[in-house]
């Protein structure tokens, strides 16, 4: 037997206390929330809080939440993240270590931080996101042609809901009398139910869905709670391969859900869903009044246009025609003036010419007559010079000739002393030709000798 | 000859008007020129009363609607 | 004539409006579009305001499946 | 005679009208163009008068309308 | 005598003319030469005013009418 | 005598003129010389004289017209 | 005597004088050709006299003409 044997109470209870010596502070404690385990009687919740690694739980502990702290924490979650406490998400929480022999080891929840949930249910949806863009689903849904006007609508709400009922009264009191066909599928649109509940309504339209036009997903009035599963993974995708077009109006978030992102059409609030599908028809209805005054107008504007044209046309041709009449008629008259005025002018100028040849004519002729005359006198008056010219040369000429005739006279030797020895009647140059006893005749300037000669002498006669 | 539609009709008398215009047109045609653009202008208004009649009575029908 | 949906009659019918928008539409074609006009603009009201289908049937229909 | 159209006796006409111009017609011919251009004259004003005869009858029946 | 056109006396006048400045006519043959350009002007005068009456007798027919 | 046309006389005027310029005639020729060219001067005198009257005569009809 | 002509006196004559001025002519020659050339002269004077005043004469007529 042992010296020494401990009750289990007491030996828990020195554990117990050792821890409670040994753990005096609270720890910010990071956790995954396996479990929730509520239990709506007392309000209490006792999370099993594991971790994981690759798969693998390597940690495990129970958590306690009580009631008061549950109920703060759980409205401050909703209020800052608009996701509560639920199983499957990691949560950053201040705990305390507590040990009870009887329950064991337990860490007590007195915080979560609201920021590190933040950020959790971010990451959650951004993989979410980058799951449905890697399988190509993500804009598929928008990528459905929605009707002209979606007439046919399955609803996917909750039957007793404000959204529906806004929903529903704006689209049947329209003022235009549009008449928009729904019919309801119900549905749980919050919590961790709501995704699965979703998805067999959304199933079940897709028997019928040659009969619809479009899903509208409408929840109302929930606030901010229960969102988080609109970013599962899960609903988003049965949205995102939906072969109707989903619209959406859930109510008043602040971020955008996964399932809005991928669906057709996201409004606000069902109020404006049902506006947006109004204004598919207000926008027809628009269109076809437009189109028919267009219609009127046009038609009307194409008539005016063609008759003033025509008529512009008939006055053209009109002033045309009268322009083009009295242009010929006018370059007529303008043709006869002419035709008078250049006859006229042509005779003229015939006469004048014929003036000018007349007067060239007469002036000619006498010219020719005056020249002549002229010519005549000339001849005239040089026969008259030159027949005195003449006779005066001939005088001249036989002045000059009597003259000479004078001088060679021998009266003019004899003057000079000489004389003429004269024999027979003949004068003698040789003494030669003479005898003595020859009757000589000396012929002297004045008068003659007559002699006898008595001696002839052959002597030089030069003196 | 009514076959001719309102646009070929108009399109030849705007060639007649304006064939009249830049002068092209002796006084030996005009006379024919003037009858065939008469005709067509009677072409062309019948046509516009008809199509005006026409449309007025559809009109009628769609704001009766 | 009633075959043609009310969305391919929208199609044609903006066709149209563009086509008188751009002046496109001779008189000669003039009331021949309007009267389409008019009644494709007929088609597309009727699916603004009329009733289709029975949802009750398509309820039953759907439960019984 | 009266086979010359408008347009030829018009052509004719200024033709005379531009050898008077330019001296060409001697005074043995010009009594004989004178009145050539004469009858030419008195041709188109009649063709014209024809014409503008016609034209208006045609044109009253456009009025008339 | 009269057959003589108009051109050809004024041709022929011209011709004496030029031979009478040229000087290429005798005193012998001025008297006769100078007659017969004398008798070719009267010609051509009496052509010339032939021709005016000629074309104001047809001038006035055109202006009555 | 006067069958010597002025060309004749002007033209043996003319050789006795040169003739004597060229102190070619003799005192026996001369007297006769001077006689004929005399003659001569006033065969031409009176042709020209003759031709004046003439072509005033004619001129005058002309004028007279 | 008298038959011989101005020119052929002068022409004597200048021979004469020609042969006086050679020295041609004896002394017995000399004065019978003195005589004859006194002749001369007197003949050619005369000549020339007379011829002078048939000139006049000729001349006085051609003046006054």
């Amino acid at each position: 037997m042992p010296d020494k044997q401990y009750s289990l109470e007491q030996v828990l209870k020195s554990i117990g206390q050792t821890l409670s010596a040994r753990y005096t502070s609270t720890y910010w404690v990071k956790t995954e929330i396996n479990k929730l385990n509520f239990y709506p009687h007392s309000g209490h919740y006792y999370p099993e809080l594991v971790e994981k690694k690759n798969g693998k739980t390597v940690a495990q502990a129970r958590g306690i939440l009580w009631k008061n702290d549950a109920e703060r924490i759980q409205k401050e979650l909703r209020e800052k993240t608009g996701s509560p406490l639920r199983e499957g998400i990691q949560v950053l929480c201040l705990c305390s270590i507590v040990f009870d022999p009887l329950h064991g080891l337990s860490l007590r929840i007195e915080e979560v931080d609201t920021t590190f949930a933040l950020g959790e249910l971010e990451k959650e949806k951004q993989e979410t996101i980058t799951r449905l863009q890697s399988e190509n689903l993500f804009s598929r849904n928008k990528t459905l042609t929605l009707a002209l006007v979606p007439k046919r609508i399955a609803i996917i709400s909750v039957e007793s809901s404000k959204g529906l009922s806004d929903f529903l009264q704006v689209i049947q009191a329209n003022p235009e009398a549009f008449r928009i066909e729904w019919t309801l599928f119900p549905a749980l649109l919050q919590g961790d139910r709501s995704v699965e509940s979703i998805k067999s309504q959304l199933k079940k339209i897709a028997l019928k869905k040659e009969a619809f036009d479009a899903v509208a997903l409408i929840r109302g009035g929930g606030g901010e709670v229960g969102l988080a599963s609109y970013n599962q993974y899960e609903l988003a995708k049965a949205v995102a391969e939906f072969p109707l077009p989903v619209l959406t109006g859930i109510g008043h978030s602040t971020n955008e859900t996964v399932t809005e992102l991928v669906a057709y059409k996201k409004a606000i609030t069902p109020t404006e869903l049902a506006d947006f599908i109004l204004d598919r028809y207000r926008h027809l209805h628009h269109f076809l009044q437009e189109a028919g005054t267009l219609v009127s107008r046009y038609s009307k504007q194409v008539i005016k246009t063609g008759s003033d044209q025509v008529n512009l046309t008939t006055e053209k041709l009109n002033w045309h025609v009268k322009h083009l009449l009295q242009e010929h008629r006018h370059q007529f008259s303008q043709q006869q003036h002419q035709i008078k005025h250049l006859s006229t002018a042509l005779i003229q100028q015939y006469r004048h010419s014929l003036a000018q040849r007349h007067q060239a004519c007469q002036r000619v002729a006498v010219d020719i007559l005056k020249e002549q005359l002229q010519r005549l006198l000339k001849y005239q008056t040089a026969a008259s010079l030159l027949t005195a010219q003449q006779l005066k040369l001939e005088h001249w000429q036989l002045q000059s000739l009597e003259n000479h005739v004078r001088l060679l006279h021998p009266q003019r030797v004899l003057e000079r002393g000489y004389s003429i020895t004269l024999h027979e009647g003949k004068s003698i140059q040789d003494p030669n030709q003479l005898k003595p006893g020859d009757r000589i005749t000396t012929v002297l300037e004045k008068g003659i000798i007559l002699s006898t000669l008595n001696q002839v002498k052959d002597e030089d006669p030069s003196l | 000859m009514k076959k001719i539609s309102y646009t070929e009709a108009y399109e030849e008398l705007k060639k007649i008007v304006q064939e009249m215009e830049e002068g092209k047109i002796s006084v030996d045609e005009l006379s024919e020129k003037v009858k065939r653009a008469t005709m067509l202008i009677g072409i062309c208004k019948e046509k516009l009363h008809a199509t005006e009649q026409d449309i007025q009575e559809i009109m009628k029908d769609l704001d009766s609607e």
